[in-house]
């Protein structure tokens, strides 16, 4: 029955890309921070769905993990720490230049891509690793492993000097005004 | 079949779930609201201040310093997963990440941001 | 993919069946747990505990006290403090539920089960990552917590969801560390293969990896908001945490999540450090084959797994009735200043070892 | 198997939708949420790009983009909350004329 499986992985992508933008859409324009940042949790628990289906399941997980499980609890602690009510929209200065740029912007990534990849797809990667290869070599999370491990190695080297430096800067920042009291 | 269709059905079975405990709260039990009833309970005494004060910057910190460790860990797992092939090297090269890593624990710890007085 | 049109409605009335018997199990878990966080303790303390409410004469040790309260509590009025945030409110229950399901249903409850020419695996979601599918949606919890204290206008609820959120995250960080260990000895993130491979008495976990058990015991017990770390709580500070403006079901909601979370753990501990379904000096995945009976094995590997699971719940009260609560402080500087470090060095002690081991 | 163009418009129509909140919002905060959704746009072209012409690449990529976006968080958050301490107010507006 594969006529049944195509309907239903299409039916499944475009119900889910329907939500997905459904649900950006009430993060940008929601009056509430917090209402945007549940908002956000669903996009993105949404999007690792997305993934999942691409055959993606380490970067779903993860999407799960730190996005919807750590970054955004980072906002709504920050939303919650100070405090925010809900903002005044009436500002939302549309002036036509702006609107039009914003538009014309969009629609020109539209084409840009979708003509860059519309004919073959040779000459991007090896294309060796398909799903049924990836299957075959130990598993999705297994692949990338190896390919973080061996072939990016440097830049996974980087991102703990990055991690590091955020680190840093995260206490440097927030921290600064906690010690005048004692100073004084 | 597809691993992800019994997650799909979990899913809904617990929003609907969730849903119904949430709904059943509404349409079950009597509903006479009065308006000592429905302040925030502070135990019996009137309340104080408003809810909404401002919380310790440390609840900040320590979620920050929760997302950049759980980075960490994740990338821990990756390691983990492919660490009966790479061997010494793999080790290694996890020891580099953990020590730079370690390096920023100490910075954190030096400046007591993980301090709760 | 590669299946053929017949075994796919085998795996999908499989997959059916195994999560109503799951989910069967965990909705029966409440009730009995809260039974037994009045019995044991009454037992420990010499005093009776709940032992009236019964049908005609049979009482069964004060069993049917959690029916009775939970039909109580479905039918009690529902009091929406002044202020809430309604939609929030009435979301956060949602929140704090479906997580708490979804993690339960990726633990393996027994042996594979090979019938109808397929293999039927014993856990309802088994995906690529394993039981990082189990951290990956049990942080989805802090969401109920957060967005409930938040959403009552009651500053208790508030600081208490925060404590509670704060505690929450920083013992996930302990817990993901405790666990990778024994991704290293038995090298793969897959829950029914790690138990597999559990396939000895001497080869658990827990000996393997005796320092890793631990951590994980103590980030356990953190991770449920359970005593002694039960901060978010502490009834003499902060009222009830942030649950204190929600009633009747939307209460019983918050039970169930956190409940079904400890059996969770419960479950997760067992399977990595004690074997999960195997049974000490037995095969069990060859029972099968010995009586010519399928599905011998899987009942007697679940069994297996729900003995030990009991026993980490048990523990749970056990210590609750024990070891009085921590502070604050203590709480955090142990997650992150004893836990981590601790958990990183065994990390490090298991990859030489092993590399040495292995690699030499 | 789903068309990547599909995902491609997709991930464009977040990506606009992320971009026109960075630009038009006033409040700090939404400003990085929707630096989020951008980056998450990003993401989802990687995977469905490397889905499409079959290696794990973009996957690897996506990894590095989620540790990026990790410390842009807390870093971005930290400084709200270092201009909130000093000004009492995210608006971006009013935080551009206290520039002088």
């Amino acid at each position: 029955m594969p006529d049944f499986s195509i309907l239903i992985t299409h039916g499944v992508f475009h119900l889910f890309a329907a939500l997905i933008t459904l649900c950006s859409l009430m993060v940008v324009v929601s009056k509430h921070p917090v209402k945007s940042a549940v908002f956000l949790v669903v996009d993105l628990f949404l999007l690792a769905g997305l993934y999942a289906s691409l055959d993606s399941h380490f970067v779903a997980a993860i999407q799960v993990l730190v996005y919807a499980g750590a970054i955004l609890v980072l906002f709504l602690f920050v939303i919650m720490l100070l405090n925010l009510q809900p903002e005044e929209l009436k500002g939302l200065k549309f002036s036509a230049v702006e609107a039009g740029t914003l538009v014309i912007s969009l629609i020109g990534f539209l084409i840009t891509i979708v003509t860059a990849f519309k004919g073959d797809q040779t000459g991007l990667g090896d294309g060796s690793l398909d799903p049924a290869a990836i299957e075959t070599a130990g598993g999705n999370t297994y692949v990338v492993a190896m390919k973080l491990l061996t072939n990016y190695i440097w830049p996974f080297e980087l991102a703990s000097i990055l991690i590091l430096m955020a680190i840093v800067a995260a206490i440097v920042i927030a921290k600064k005004d906690q010690k005048k009291p004692a100073a004084q | 079949m597809n691993p992800y269709i019994p997650v799909l059905i979990v899913l809904i079975f617990g929003l609907t779930l969730g849903a119904i405990l949430s709904a059943l709260a509404a349409f079950l039990g009597p509903r006479n609201p009065r308006p000592e009833k429905s302040d925030p309970y502070e135990c019996g005494v009137p309340k104080v201040t408003n809810a909404n004060e401002k919380m310790s910057v440390k609840f900040y910190l320590t979620a920050i310093l929760f997302i950049l460790f759980d980075i960490e860990t994740i990338f821990l797992y990756l390691w983990a997963k492919a660490f009966p092939q790479l061997g010494w090297f793999g080790v290694i090269e996890i020891m580099v990440f953990m020590v730079i890593l370690v390096a920023g624990y100490i910075y954190v710890l030096k400046r007591g941001a993980l301090e709760w007085d | 993919m590669g299946l053929t049109a017949d075994e796919f409605t085998i795996q999908f009335i499989a997959t059916l069946i195994k999560f109503a018997i799951v989910a069967g199990l965990l909705l029966q878990i409440p009730p009995l747990m809260v039974w037994a966080e009045r019995r044991i303790p009454a037992m420990m303390q010499r005093r009776k505990g709940p032992n009236r409410v019964g049908i005609f004469k049979w009482r069964i040790y004060g069993l049917m006290q959690s029916l009775a309260d939970t039909i109580k509590l479905i039918f009690k009025e529902e009091v929406v403090p002044e202020g809430a945030q309604k939609a929030f409110y009435h979301l956060a229950p949602v929140f704090s539920v479906f997580p708490a399901f979804l993690i339960a249903m990726a633990i393996p409850y027994g042996p594979d089960i090979h019938a109808f020419g397929t293999i039927i695996p014993l856990s309802v979601i088994r995906v690529d990552v394993g039981f990082l599918f189990i951290f990956a949606v049990s942080s989805l919890a802090v969401y109920g917590i957060t967005i409930a204290g938040w959403a009552s206008n009651n500053k208790y609820s508030l600081l208490g969801s925060l404590r509670a959120s704060a505690q929450m995250i920083s013992y996930e960080i302990p817990l993901g560390m405790s666990l990778i260990p024994p991704v290293l000895i038995y090298g793969s993130l897959d829950l029914n293969k790690i138990v597999e491979a559990q396939n000895h008495f001497w080869k658990w976990g827990v000996f393997l990896s005796p320092l890793s058990f631990v951590l994980f015991l103590i980030a356990m017990f953190a991770e449920t908001n359970r005593a002694p770390f039960d901060l978010a709580e502490a009834e003499g500070e902060l009222v009830a945490g942030f649950h204190t403006e929600y009633t009747s079901a939307k209460f019983a909601a918050f039970f169930l999540g956190e409940y079904v979370g400890m059996f969770v753990l419960s479950c997760l501990a067992s399977t990595m450090f004690f074997g999960g379904w195997q049974i000490p000096f037995i095969d069990v995945q060859k029972l099968d084959e010995l009586t010519g009976f399928i599905g011998v094995s899987a009942i007697f590997g679940h069994v297996t797994l729900m003995l030990k699971a009991t026993f980490f719940m048990w523990l749970y009260v056990w210590v609750r009735w024990t070891v009085p609560r921590f502070r604050y402080d203590q709480l955090m500087s142990l997650g992150w200043k004893y836990m981590i470090p601790l958990g990183l060095v065994n990390v490090v002690l298991t990859a030489v070892v092993l590399a040495a081991v292995r690699f030499s | 198997m789903v068309p990547v163009d599909f995902y491609f418009v997709l991930a464009c129509l977040i990506f606009s939708l992320g971009l026109f909140g960075a630009l038009f919002r006033r409040n700090l905060i939404m400003v990085l949420m929707s630096i989020e959704l951008m980056l998450n746009a990003v993401n989802l072209v990687f995977v469905a790009a490397g889905r499409a012409i079959g290696n794990v690449d973009g996957q690897v990529m996506v990894l590095f983009v989620i540790t990026v976006a990790a410390c842009e968080a807390a870093v971005g958050l930290a400084m709200v909350i270092a201009l909130f301490r000093k000004y009492g107010t995210i608006n971006t507006d009013i935080l551009r004329l206290l520039r002088g």
